[in-house]
């Protein structure tokens, strides 16, 4: 059944993907982009991949459709329809696509224990987490503590994005140094009764979800990406039916860059903890007299520096779209 | 039987190259992006194929259930940041597809490099 | 007690799975856009009141019945919010229920 | 049993994603991404039990509580583009 209920979902994704390409509304396209990332999501979860599922979730939900209609009420809305010569693209597609499916008949078939993914680092990590880390996620265990440095990497690498967007979108053309506000007198939706009554729910437990996501990381699926992610979705939520002018007073711009940074360097600064104390850089053993609980006192504080810094950078990079399309 | 475990990775090989394509071929430098997140899905997918392991289960221990088979939690923690990554990144292609508009007036590739070229 | 309890939830699961199942027609077969959403939203609510309680009753008093129960009540409050937002983006561009009545199964200009 | 829901569910998916496929109009598209995205949240919630681990209902609720928001940015989407009707449907 689960291996029928795959293939189902998989063929779908395929099927899926040829519309998004072949259609000429760029707003169709978007839209199948969000059905395409349910599939994905379906997908991980049924390959017991919760924590990516969750992920998945969590971003293609709300963030990724809401930037991308931002995106394209910026620019245009229907692709124009050229002719133009494409047999060479999809002779090498074609013939891309056959070298690969060739390929892959020398891989490990699906869920094949003897693969040799599964023989070398893996198994230690699966076995050495409850005596080293003492946390039941191993996926959580895996992105604080053991990959620790690439952990870091990609935060650095989601601050960067959210700094080039604001270097390419955040300030007008001028001598003078200014950014671009979204003008007060726009209030978004809150002139339709039911959505406005419905999100001033909801706001609220989206938020608490997300920290529930936040703080659950070790227990269960979850983590700082999710829970960024997910209080981001809350809080852009409340900018669509406010307004972004009132999402913006809730959390002002100051406090969203001070989210990106401060996220960031919590993360490098536990990180410098380690060296001090006497250990390896990102090496949490040191930081209490107990390893167990020092490494899951770090993971604890990583966790946190993750969720605030993709918290930020998403919502700062929203506002950045925002506040130009109602200029 | 034995044919449909490598199904995972024949979509993978299909969808990665669907991307590819509107990559190479679509003019319109949205749709572009759009094959780019495609194509990035796309090795998602074949990374997560990986982590499976027959009979297994996500890799969190239970308490009190003792010899569980657990996937392997690598490719999920190499994706699972890879995933908020791709959003950012892709945000960044779509601030300089804005800033092109601004300042071509089109997101029409052909159309930009035309004007590039009269100078 | 544990026979009845499985015979209801059983019988939850089934009407909820075609409850579903009919939503899923309707989205196909009716014919212009309002009727499409009368159907998706309907059996949306419907459905979810029907599965998860059916699942409630099999997983018992559990931490994950108070999550079915969360999961109710959002999908409850959004389903219909979601439809709202969806018909009113059509009313607001210009498509109107009764324009369209007169279109039915010609679905090219439906629109 | 669950295999049953499992089954309705998946239909219905393949049935929306017809729909979401043909059109007519881009309102239909976003109505199937909307039921897609309710049937996900109960087929995750169905998965979990089919699986026996509980404890990933989470997912179900992620869904539950932040499918709508695409929906909204819809009708923000549509609203701030009234004045040019003609672009919102398709040829």
């Amino acid at each position: 059944m689960i291996i029928v209920s795959g293939i189902f979902l998989l063929t779908l994704l395929a099927i899926i993907a040829v519309a998004i390409v072949r259609t000429k509304n760029l707003f169709v396209a978007v839209m199948l982009t969000s059905i395409f990332s349910l599939l994905m999501a379906a997908n991980f979860f049924i390959l017991d991949a919760a924590d990516v599922a969750l992920t998945e979730a969590a971003v293609g939900a709300g963030v990724t459709t809401v930037i991308f209609l931002s995106a394209l009420s910026l620019t245009a809305e229907r692709e124009r329809s050229i002719t133009r010569k494409r047999y060479l693209a999809i002779f090498v597609v074609v013939v891309t696509t056959l070298v690969l499916i060739y390929a892959t008949f020398d891989k490990p078939r699906l869920g094949d224990p003897q693969a040799p993914v599964h023989q070398h680092v893996a198994p230690w990590y699966l076995e050495k987490t409850p005596e080293f880390i003492g946390i039941p996620n191993v996926v959580t265990a895996v992105l604080g503590s053991f990959r620790g440095y690439d952990t870091l990497g990609e935060v650095f690498v989601v601050f960067t994005a959210c700094i080039g967007v604001l270097f390419l979108l955040g300030s007008r053309r001028g001598p003078e140094y200014a950014v671009y506000e979204p003008s007060p007198g726009n209030t978004g939706l809150s002139h339709h009764l039911i959505p406005k009554v419905v999100s001033r729910l909801l706001v609220p437990f989206i938020v608490l979800f997300g920290l529930y996501v936040q703080f659950h990381g070790e227990y269960g699926p979850g983590g700082g990406f999710q829970a960024g992610s997910i209080v981001a979705a809350g809080i852009i939520l409340h900018a669509l039916i406010e307004g972004e002018a009132a999402a913006l007073a809730a959390v002002p711009r100051a406090a969203l860059l001070g989210m990106v940074v401060g996220g960031a360097m919590l993360y490098g600064l536990v990180g410098l903890a380690g060296l001090v104390l006497g250990g390896n850089f990102l090496d949490y053993s040191v930081l209490l007299s107990d390893p167990i609980a020092g490494q899951q006192l770090g993971i604890l504080l990583i966790e946190a520096g993750v969720g605030v810094t993709v918290c930020g950078a998403i919502l700062l990079i929203f506002h950045a779209f925002a506040a130009r399309e109602l200029v | 039987m034995e044919l449909l475990g490598y199904y995972n990775y024949w979509v993978f090989a299909v969808v990665l190259m669907i991307g590819f394509y509107a990559v190479i071929a679509k003019v319109n430098l949205i749709k572009k992006l759009i094959g780019l997140s495609i194509f990035q899905s796309a090795v998602f997918l074949m990374y997560i194929t990986m982590d499976k392991v027959e009979g297994g289960t996500a890799p969190i221990i239970q308490e009190g259930v003792s010899d569980q088979i657990f996937s392997n939690p690598l490719p999920q923690v190499l994706i699972l940041t890879a995933i908020v990554v791709g959003v950012s990144t892709l945000a960044l292609g779509l601030a300089i597809v804005v800033r092109i508009n601004e300042v071509y007036g089109s997101i029409e590739e052909t159309d930009i490099l035309d004007m590039d070229r009269k100078g | 007690m544990a026979g009845v309890i499985d015979g209801l939830s059983w019988i939850l699961l089934s009407v909820g799975g075609m409850f579903v199942f009919i939503g899923g027609v309707g989205t196909l077969r009716l014919p212009n856009f309002y009727t499409r959403m009368h159907a998706a939203s309907l059996t949306d609510s419907m459905a979810t009141l029907l599965i998860l309680p059916g699942i409630m009753l099999q997983a018992g008093w559990s931490l994950a019945t108070i999550k079915l129960l969360a999961i109710l009540v959002f999908l409850l409050l959004t389903g219909p919010t979601a439809s709202y937002a969806l018909a009113n983006a059509a009313l607001l561009s210009g498509m109107k229920p009764e324009e369209s009545r007169q279109t039915v199964g010609d679905k090219t200009s439906a629109s | 049993m669950y295999y049953g829901v499992a089954f309705a569910i998946f239909v219905t998916m393949g049935l929306a994603m017809v729909r979401a496929l043909l059109g007519p109009t881009v309102y239909d598209r976003v109505l199937a991404v909307n039921t897609f995205g309710t049937k996900t949240a109960l087929l995750l919630a169905v998965i979990a039990f089919l699986y026996g681990r509980q404890d990933f209902l989470d997912l179900a609720l992620a869904y539950a509580l932040i499918n709508f928001i695409g929906v909204l940015a819809v009708l923000r989407f549509f609203q701030n583009h009234q004045t040019d009707k003609t672009n919102t449907r398709e040829e």
